[in-house]
């Protein structure tokens, strides 16, 4: 997958975007985007740009899809066609079904669902440009969402992608980095609680850079969360991350 | 197979009089007049991997729409042209009465309204898009994605769509081995061959009268709609009556008329926004 | 569209296939032509051919896409694969699922749906010949199928094709006018209540010449209408259709 | 994967055992005997925008066959054949048990069991269909659309398949700069190369009587059919047993006997209404 | 289809293989060979080799499905992409429709399904390794498992192929045979009853031969069903067929 | 769409509350003890039309794998390299929960999973399958199919998977005619050009206790698992939380160290089946 070699961090150690290794990319969030969802929120993460809405509780047809002691999920993680470089088709790709069941499942450990037996909760998430890490933008937009929309929840769900390029592990990649660097290991927290409900890691890593790598997620988590709960506060956040 | 839809949005009894009474004095829900349109914005060149792209909100309803350029082979009865293709999706991100899966009926039909227009009024001079005669032409993908549905769909749809045109800049094609590859530099940039602008404009029949731009209480109650496309000197460059109702030969002029009428506000917001980037 | 100069009015003012501007193609009409449906028809408009089949007022499955005050219409538009110059896939394309619906729509305006509620009533239009103006016939088909299979109706479809032909307005376009011409606007009435179920434009018209092409298009259903009445009578009507 | 049907026509117990009793008697509800086929109707050419076709009518029961033509790439394993490809669909035009949507497992059968006859029986001679050896031939795509659904079908679907091949005027193909590409020239036709004739029979089975062309009626009678393809002289070209009950042996061959006879019915019926083209 | 000559018989009336015309290939049966279906089989014909799996009787989702006077039977005979020479498609060919189709009706002759009403029976067969004869292998394969899960039949089901090749009628062709060769004949049947289920012809014979082949087939399942007996016995039988 | 399933299987109270308290003691339904795989059996090459393969059993779980091998168009951003594409399917043959159609995201993760993995570890080198660089290179088609579910699926995958590609003998594909046409000559047979070996184990939390290998009873009663991808020198190579509980930092890194050692009977067994073919 890596066809080329490119530099991707510099003698003084920084980014190809000028950022350092620990360094989050500019961020901006914003709740309430949308007039007929529930609830809805947008963030932007650099080039990444998503948005989500959520409808429900509500009911199911047909009905025998729906549980006697909790609501269902239902999540479509979905990339429009003029998001990425090369336009992507519309219907739902591979990678797109997987990535939609591991962020129904985040959802699902951070979603109160007993509380509403016999009816579904509908997230939607529609990545509309795409520049890594967007299934971390998209559970931080979708767990806005469904704060916005009032749905009880154990905490927010604050993520973001690690990398490791040139042999240094990297905070928040962007797609440069993903697409020439070694790993990519997402990861999604409720941080109060200090819950990882999305893990995976596309990539090689020792074990040690692995203990390394939760660590460096940890630091940008914390800061994505403050921003998060500023955004459902004033209901729109914009934050170029300086180095901390 | 087109079957009557059973997952309308429901409006109230009270709600549907009340904007039916009000239509026949003359006045709105919202308080516009009957040929007024919502608060409308346009935004081009929205999402910066696209090579054009637009933001266009007629009220609340929301339309993004972006272009993606390839390069392939042409149709064979069209071997000097370049082509388009347009597609409209309505997820069910946008709206309680949109259903996953494919392009429905309705989406199929207002990209193909679209398509048509942008097509019959060479919108595009599509035979400048040859890049080797015959063999390389540019392909154009025109993907318009509704977010948020307010009602009238297919006027903010051509929003977006025709001001993704006006204002995209699309990457060179270079010839490389004798035109046997083409490959695009995206570094060197150029806008598309445009001839022509258009917009649609749907009016809605309630009972004898006409009104533009419906919202989506007031789509509930239309007999029907006529979507009108017109350039921006009048012509006009497409038709679709949509919905089951009925209307006479009188009231279809008088729609067309309301429609050439109501065009020029959408032909200003789409010049003011391509004015607004080009002095940056 | 139109790659190639074709002549398509000549010094004399008449058409390629040898007709006037206002003149209509030979049509035949038949009624009650199939064995299992409730209502049948058969429409030939030059060398355009359309069967009609219409099943109903019947029982839906599943029962919740009824409607509770009114039959629901499901109407499919299709072309067989040889009834075309390339063969045409036999999967329904976007252009059979656009003209399902706007026929769809054109049929609700005429049949008193709500004298049927609970019910679907299934009206199959088959094109196994096409010379341009399909829908228009397809339209004809419908309505004389229903009135066959007894489901009462406002009145009878008349239908027709106007084109723009090297700057002539013509009635009841023929597939070459359509291929190399100017504009195509099918249009659909209840040619006694003046109602217009059915109008398209594809292509470019003045103001003007969109008023011309509506009075064109009520002289061509005027006529086609009293055929369609001769056929439902007689069962089968065959007309050369003179200059008028 | 394949389910018992639960969408059956339904036929009154008092209907099926007057059936059931008369052919214990030799005789058929309307009015026919054993071996003898309902009326039938052929008429070859009867599409003229395809390259073949035929309208083909075994009592009420109504199939219109046609051909279309194009020139493409061979199968690798094949590389100086011309292909077929035989398409059946029952759309729900032609009875209220058939269902939208592609093909079913009966439509599929139906078209396998008529390619594979066609095929085995080399009614085509698909070498000469060859346009540029290894690289272009010939692409006949032959669409059999059932209109009217009263009862045997695939006999009524092959004679329509065949008496359309048999009558076919293909467009020639002429090649151009040294092969790479091959135009048809609709103007010069010419029939497909023809080597056998074949129809298919379908026996159908009652307690231990026979019966040939069972009407929609009987077919929901019948313990299970055996459909045999025979050549014009005779040959066994293809057989299927279709349905879910039990033939002996002894039924088997009794069954092939009485399809056999029952053929030259078929084969005069294409040969008049060729002769009756050819004398035109 | 057959594009080069191959010698398929040779001067001593020995076939490809080294059988005579009338000998089976060696034969494997095993019963209950997995742990979640109700009734399992494998089944071996020389490089032929499938695996059947019976669930039921059970009930079946949506109820509408159902009979009310006996089972349904739902049936999938299916080819694994690596089970041949060329990788299939894992998505389902006309022919595997068309093949579940005929074993379906197959096993409806043979299964009492009027004993269990409202519920379905279902059968899935998998052809992990193709050599033709893969429908007849799988309807004894199924039927094996059908007795494995307990289910009333009227007999086993005994199936083979018989194939003309070089003009020469032979018991149970592989894929050489059936490639280059004149016929292919599946034959199934309930063997002590006389009763045939299954029969299929793909090529050409003459009356006579077709009487042949039924002789030649009916000596091949008698064998294949005593195997059937002593594998529903023993859970395992391998057999090299010798000549007989 | 994703959607929570409503067709899990169901295990009893009483066994669910079983599996918990033994596994609280450090003691598992079947004996086994927490890190312990269920009896392994894997055997090479299992099917001979393939051009490699594998059956893999852990416990009662059955997964045959089988690998296809042809020659196609590269990648345009990938023109040196081989193609390796992994399916997997979950075929209602092997469970009854299991759903008839296309695979479902369970199956497209499994086989998304196990293709991550062995890609980013340079399982196979990739480079040296292309035959004509740029032009034609090796597609290789890996199927992985569920023939029996009794738990842990992805484990029981990846063990047919690797063993697949490491046993696998590939046809030599012969250039012909300067480049345009390659052949795979099925005679002269090679090994994949393999680098790495890689193995997959699911540790499963079931409160504050971890599991290797759980089988189907104690997969309904797991909080979550994490599938850790582990190469045979320790790196890990892939990761996966599934299933919507939750893990705090410490419990990966414990799960992780339990994957670790547990990886090391995986690999074993794999070398185990191979040295045995070697030897034959």
């Amino acid at each position: 997958m890596r066809y080329e070699k490119i530099k991707l961090v510099d003698e003084n150690g920084l980014r190809i975007d000028g950022r350092k290794p620990d360094q989050l990319r500019p961020v901006k969030m914003e709740v309430s985007v949308l007039k007929n969802a529930d609830g809805s929120a947008y963030v932007e993460q650099g080039n990444t740009r998503v948005l989500a809405a959520v409808y429900g509780p509500r009911e199911v047809h047909p009905k025998h899809l729906t549980l006697p002691d909790r609501a269902i999920l239902r999540t479509r993680y979905h990339m429009v066609p003029y998001s990425t470089d090369e336009r992507k088709s519309p219907a739902p790709t591979r990678r797109e079904i997987e990535l939609s069941k591991v962020i129904r499942e985040a959802l699902e450990s951070v979603i109160f669902v007993e509380l509403y037996p016999r009816t579904t909760i509908d997230v939607f998430i529609e990545v509309i440009q795409a520049d890594a890490g967007t299934r971390t933008a998209g559970l931080m937009a979708a767990s806005l969402a469904l704060a916005d929309a009032g749905i009880p929840m154990k905490d927010l769900i604050a993520a973001v992608a690690i990398g490791k390029v040139d042999g240094t592990l990297v905070l928040d990649i962007n797609q440069v980095e993903d697409e020439y660097g070694e790993a990519d290991m997402p990861i999604a927290m409720m941080p109060s609680l200090g819950e990882i409900v999305l893990l995976q890691l596309n990539g090689v890593l020792s074990e040690e850079e692995f203990y390394e790598a939760l660590k460096l997620a940890q630091k940008g988590i914390a800061q994505l969360y403050e921003f998060e709960k500023q955004a459902l506060m004033k209901k729109y956040v914009e934050v170029k991350v300086e180095e901390v | 197979m087109s079957m009557t839809p059973s997952n309308q949005r429901i409006v109230s009894k009270l709600k549907r009089s009340s904007i039916v009474s009000l239509i026949k004095k003359g006045l709105r829900v919202d308080g516009r007049k009957l040929d007024e349109y919502r608060e409308i914005t346009v935004i081009p060149n929205y999402i910066s991997k696209a090579e054009g792209s637009a933001y266009a909100k007629i009220g609340g309803t929301l339309v993004i729409a972006g272009l993606k350029v390839g390069v392939g082979t042409p149709y064979p009865d069209m071997p000097n042209s370049g082509v388009i293709t347009v597609n409209a999706e309505f997820v069910p991100f946008a709206s309680p009465t949109f259903e996953p899966g494919p392009p429905d009926e309705n989406a199929i039909e207002l990209a193909r309204v679209i398509d048509r227009s942008i097509r019959e009024l060479h919108v595009i001079d599509l035979e400048k898009l040859a890049v080797v005669p015959g063999e390389k032409v540019y392909i154009l993908w025109l993907d318009i994605y509704v977010f948020d549905h307010d009602g009238n769909l297919l006027d903010t749809s051509m929003l977006a769509a025709i001001t993704t045109l006006l204002s995209a800049r699309i990457p060179k094609a270079v010839v490389k081995e004798n035109g046997r590859i083409v490959e695009l530099d995206k570094e060197v940039r150029e806008p598309l061959p445009i001839m022509n602008k258009v917009v649609t404009v749907s009016v809605g029949k309630v009972n004898d009268k006409f009104i533009v731009d419906p919202n989506i209480d007031e789509e509930q109650v239309l007999d029907c709609r006529l979507a009108v496309s017109l350039s921006e000197d009048g012509k006009i460059a497409g038709m679709q009556k949509m919905g089951s109702g009925t209307f006479t030969t009188e009231e279809v002029i008088e729609a067309v008329k309301l429609a050439k009428k109501a065009s020029k506000t959408l032909f200003s917001k789409i010049n003011e926004a391509l004015k607004k980037i080009e002095e940056q």
